[in-house]
């Protein structure tokens, strides 16, 4: 990111043309509290400064307060928009400190509640991505979308947004009768609307202008920048966690990691990013329908939930692959039932420090653009 | 050249395509809700304003150790034998505890939904409520204590009377114990 | 006082004043910004001698074209945030010069207007200028005409130029 | 000057006359643009598959006047380091070049409120005017994002004239006349005498119909960008800009601004009807034909093309600066040339 550079009076006055702008915090595509100090030469970004900070909660010092089951809604408010996916990685890292074998059915329930949320939040990435690009109409129609999927996930743990239904061990609830029909409806849907909107948005002319060969993040750089999620898909590396490091039972679906190819612009910019998402849901899709045809139909998914959680000391590090990346979670337990130290590596705040090096020399339209391409969500980033 | 006239053709009909399927939608059937007036039906499980049955609390104190934000409060004293008032729980047992106070702060409540699970007789519980929002802030502090503060105290003072009187009794029983030994 | 009198006062004050503000106001925007509206009079004036077409162009080149030249120049020359674009402090001797030449000037136009017999020719009613106008342009005044295009053209063609340079 | 006004002919012409041809179209103005935001609203809530405002009134309708009173109602905000005069004056210049166009804009072989002879000049002269509003709406902010607005604003009302001047040039080398009455009157006669359609003539328009078609496209395309909507919406980008040019402006100078925008909108509609759409002449030759009926074709086509924006604006994203600037000069531009040629040519040959 860079030491951060003051807008000076000399400074200003030996290079007139420049134009310091402040986007944010109240601009209405920063998607959240982000500040950008952008530097424009006319309309041509010269420097992009990220300022963070608007959204902090201090949730990892929070965190040392709070014992671990106490943690979890704390957990869905760092990526509020994939809150279930959010759950996973830190109920994962104490069943592992804990030892704990879930239940067969608690697996494929997870599986279904994460890849819903997947679709849910991509839902929301392409549609504000779209609106960024001045498109508006698809925007309503994804969340109209998302609506049903939002619902499924209400039935299921009783809230909308966040959810906290993931418990050590197991689950908070069981599934409701009708839940496969309702997956199956929402994945008909899903696939009708992005159908749709590959024609109204992604493929129209003006959109492709607009969002291809812009903000071109080459392979070793998104590497370098250790991005993850589909902005290095889209730059076209196949890194997918759910593949790589098969966790849950996620070795048992077929499904492809989608990468940016190319075919239209160049692997790795805006609209690559974007189609990386697009496909991602239609993988999520598939991941549904073999996670219903596959899951058991009887289970306690309350059975292996402890009483109470105490962590033998020791560390863990455990990571799942989220809709926006990589998310990790380092806990250091003192052998109490709190842990010692808390550390969430949150993907949007990886993968925002990549924006002065993508965003420079292109024009202040296209930054707004890039921003919205790499979807971050803030409570994630300044947590 | 022929690139040239490819991509105001593609410009053209892909702006057509788009405004065939948003004309397609003006007829679709609205998705819209009028609030006030219609409300989504909300699952029985959904985690809104919290609700105490004081016929089943026992003032454990469980929901506010399990409260991450801390907006519950509970304090209670033990019923005293000698309380002209005894009351009995939902399944008919005797109360053992007076709640005192019980003090949920819904401008802090984060619904989590903790609470509820760590409550061992099910009186705390989320419901499908969720129009109470108010101006002031203070008006989100629900009491759900039925005791008056004075009532409060004197069940506080029943009790300490009848622990005082018990003292007495154990005092003098066992001098009585011991009287009885001698003989 | 007919409503053309009164439509005469009205530009021709709109004109003056506006005028004065071009000249007189410190700030540069707001002397550019004061064009628009002498400019706007000039053209009403126009309007009122029948002469419609040139009234139109006056708002179409002038307004459209020189003003927003200007604006442009200017917006781009100097600093624009921060601080508000001032013209020059004159010192005394540059105020005394100007007055001066400026006294002598308007002495003589006074003299030249009190002076000159001014042909008053019958008012006729004026049809439609713009055929008139198109004739004598693509016939008697068809090289003047073209050269101008030409002069234009090249303009345009070194505008481009200079922009692309960098 | 014609007298094509009824007004002139019942009573004469006198101050009072010459001040009731003045508000008319004032009235119609504000009555127009309340319908056309109520028909925004709408349209883009039908689109995206909502129900719009359903509160104010049945349905709603009464939306616009709620937000125009709620607009009255608001603080006048003027930023402390604005140019004062100018940020006041912006918003009234703006709506002044907007309302301005009316004056030659033909709504009935009986009523055009100023049937002069250099109508389509004149309308195009005093667009301008709009485009200094807009500078000095931006400028006087002292805002950043303003002032890119209005740079961006008037570099693409320059840049999308052109096009659209080549357009209504075309028209006039068929008709040989800028009064847009003439024109309208000329395209008497059915739908397939209007200038969309080669205008008046014998089987010979055949060929010339493709670039009449073409014309009539390209000007929508340059209006579009004349009226700042989308795809062209980039003086007020949202994404980018915030609000672009009034970004800084609120209560009723707002208001004024969206007047004028949708003033805006309905002028270069009402161009397009009298050039192509054959003005106030109704589409089945004699077939309900007259002065009223002229009012109600009139403002039937031009509606018709207003909705046509509104529809696109929910329907496209948005171009970017470059790109704008490249379909004006590089698209638009030569494409309205060859039509320009092709449809002299015919006139030639005539």
């Amino acid at each position: 990111m860079g030491e951060i550079k003051r807008m000076d009076l000399e400074y200003s006055q030996l290079d007139s043309d420049r134009m310091r702008i402040n986007v944010g915090p109240q601009h209405p595509s920063t998607h959240g509290v982000l500040r950008l100090e952008v530097e424009v030469d006319g309309e041509i970004v010269t420097e992009v400064v990220p300022h963070l900070g608007y959204l902090h909660r201090s949730f990892e010092k929070h965190c040392e307060k709070l014992n671990y089951q106490q943690i979890i809604p704390f957990i869905d408010r760092m990526d509020y928009i994939s809150a279930m996916n959010n759950e996973w990685p830190y109920v994962m890292a104490l069943e592992k400190m804990l030892d704990i074998k879930v239940p067969e059915k608690v697996e494929y329930i997870r599986v279904i509640v994460a890849e819903l949320n997947r679709i849910a939040n991509h839902q929301i990435a392409v549609a504000t991505f779209g609106m960024d690009a001045g498109a508006f109409t698809p925007f309503l129609y994804y969340f109209r979308d998302r609506e049903a999927i939002i619902s499924i996930l209400e039935r299921l743990s009783g809230a909308r947004l966040l959810y906290n239904y993931f418990r050590v061990g197991g689950m908070a609830a069981d599934i409701y009768p009708g839940f496969k029909d309702d997956c199956l409806n929402v994945v008909k849907q899903v696939r009708k609307t992005n159908a749709e909107i590959m024609k109204l948005l992604i493929h129209n002319s003006i959109f492709i202008k607009r969002s291809a060969n812009v903000g071109i993040l080459t392979p070793e750089v998104a590497i370098n920048y250790a991005c993850s999620g589909p902005v290095l898909r889209g730059s076209g590396v196949a890194h997918d966690l759910r593949r790589d490091e098969p966790y849950s039972v996620y070795d048992r679906f077929d499904f492809e990691i989608p990468v940016g190819k190319g075919d239209v612009g160049v692997v790795g910019d805006c609209w690559n990013r974007n189609i990386v998402r697009v496909h991602e849901m239609e993988q999520s899709c598939r991941i549904i329908e073999q996670a219903l045809a596959q899951m058991p139909e009887t289970g306690d998914v309350k059975a292996m939930i402890p009483k109470r959680i105490k962590l033998p000391k020791g560390e863990v590090y455990m990571r799942t692959e989220n809709p926006k990346g990589d998310l990790g979670f380092y806990i250091v337990s003192n052998g109490t039932d709190k842990p010692e130290r808390m550390k969430a590596r949150g993907t949007s705040f990886v993968n925002l420090s990549v924006i002065p090096e993508i965003s420079k020399g292109y024009m202040f339209a296209d930054l707004i653009l890039i921003l919205g391409s790499i979807d971050i969500v803030l409570g994630e980033v300044d947590r | 050249m022929f690139e040239y006239f490819k991509n105001i053709w593609s410009g053209f009909t892909t702006a057509l395509h788009g405004m065939a399927i948003t004309s397609s939608h003006i007829f679709a059937k609205s998705v819209t809700i009028q609030y006030p007036d219609e409300k989504l039906t909300l699952p029985s499980n959904a985690r809104n304003r919290l609700q105490l049955e004081m016929s089943r609390c026992n003032a454990c104190n469980s929901c506010a150790v399990a409260c991450p934000v801390n907006c519950i409060t509970v304090e209670g004293t033990r019923v005293s034998p000698d309380d002209p008032q005894q009351d009995v729980h939902w399944d008919g047992k005797p109360r053992k505890m007076w709640v005192t106070r019980y003090e949920i702060d819904f401008a802090k409540c984060c619904f989590c939904g903790l609470c509820q699970s760590a409550c061992p007789t099910d009186a705390i519980k989320h419901t499908v409520e969720y129009e109470y929002s108010e101006y002031d802030r203070n008006k989100l502090l629900y009491k759900f204590q039925t005791l008056s503060p004075a009532e409060a105290e004197e069940k506080k003072r029943l009790l300490a009377e009848f622990r005082a009187k018990e003292k007495e009794k154990e005092c003098s029983s066992t001098a009585g114990k011991a009287h009885e030994a001698k003989e | 006082m007919d409503l053309i009198t009164l439509a005469f006062y009205f530009f021709a004050a709109l004109t003056l004043v506006f005028g004065g503000v071009v000249v007189f106001s410190k700030n540069i925007m707001h002397a550019a910004f004061s064009l628009l509206f002498t400019f706007f009079g000039v053209a009403g004036l126009y309007v009122l001698l029948q002469a419609d077409f040139l009234a139109i162009t006056q708002i179409m080149i002038y307004i459209g074209g020189i003003l927003v030249l200007i604006i442009f120049g200017v917006m781009l020359t100097t600093r624009i945030t921060g601080v508000d674009v001032k013209s020059g402090a004159s010192g005394r001797i540059q105020i005394t010069v100007a007055g001066i030449v400026s006294a002598a000037l308007a002495v003589l136009l006074i003299y030249v207007s009190l002076t000159t017999v001014w042909p008053q020719s019958p008012v006729a009613e004026a049809g439609s200028t713009v055929t008139a106008i198109g004739n004598t342009m693509l016939t008697k005044y068809i090289l003047a005409f073209e050269a101008a295009s030409m002069l234009l053209l090249i303009a345009i063609v070194g505008a481009a130029f200079i922009a692309r340079k960098k | 000057m014609e007298s094509t006004n009824f007004l002139w002919d019942l009573f004469g012409r006198n101050v009072w006359t010459v001040l009731a041809v003045i508000s008319l179209p004032l009235l119609f103005v504000l009555v127009y643009a309340l319908i056309a935001i109520l028909a925004e609203l709408k349209i883009s809530a039908w689109i995206q598959e909502r129900l719009g405002p359903m509160r104010t009134g049945p349905w709603g309708i009464l939306q616009p006047v709620a937000e125009v009173i709620k607009l009255l109602q608001k603080e006048d905000i003027t930023p402390d380091q604005s140019s004062k005069l100018l940020y006041n004056l912006a918003p009234f210049i703006i709506f002044t070049g907007a309302y301005a166009a009316f004056a030659v804009i033909p709504f009935s072989s009986a009523f055009v409120p100023a049937g002069i002879d250099v109508g389509l000049f004149y309308v195009f002269a005093i667009g301008s005017i709009s485009a200094m509003g807009i500078v000095m709406g931006g400028w006087a902010s002292n805002n950043k994002y303003s002032l890119m607005g209005a740079m961006r604003s008037i570099s693409q009302l320059i840049s999308y004239e052109i096009p659209a001047a080549m357009a209504i040039l075309s028209v006039v080398v068929l008709t040989s006349s800028m009064n847009m009455q003439e024109i309208s009157s000329m395209q008497s006669g059915g739908f397939w005498n209007w200038f969309i359609f080669g205008g008046p003539g014998g089987w010979s328009k055949l060929w010339v119909i493709p670039f009449t078609i073409g014309l009539t496209i390209i000007y929508f395309i340059a209006s579009l960008a004349e009226t700042n909507r989308v795809p062209f919406d980039i003086p007020e980008g949202e994404s980018e800009l915030v609000a672009g040019f009034h970004t800084e402006y609120s209560g009723m100078k707002f208001a004024m601004f969206f007047f004028a925008e949708y003033a805006n909108m309905f002028v270069v509609s009402a161009i397009l009807t009298t050039i192509f759409l054959g003005g106030w002449n109704s589409p089945f030759g004699d077939f309900l034909q007259g002065p009223w009926w002229g009012v109600f074709w009139f403002i039937l086509k031009s509606f018709f093309i207003v909705l046509l924006q509104i529809w696109i604006r929910w329907t496209l994203p948005r171009f970017r600066v470059d790109q704008l600037m490249h379909v004006g000069w590089k698209v638009l531009l030569p494409l309205s040339f060859v039509c320009f040629v092709a449809i002299s040519l015919f006139a030639m040959l005539n």
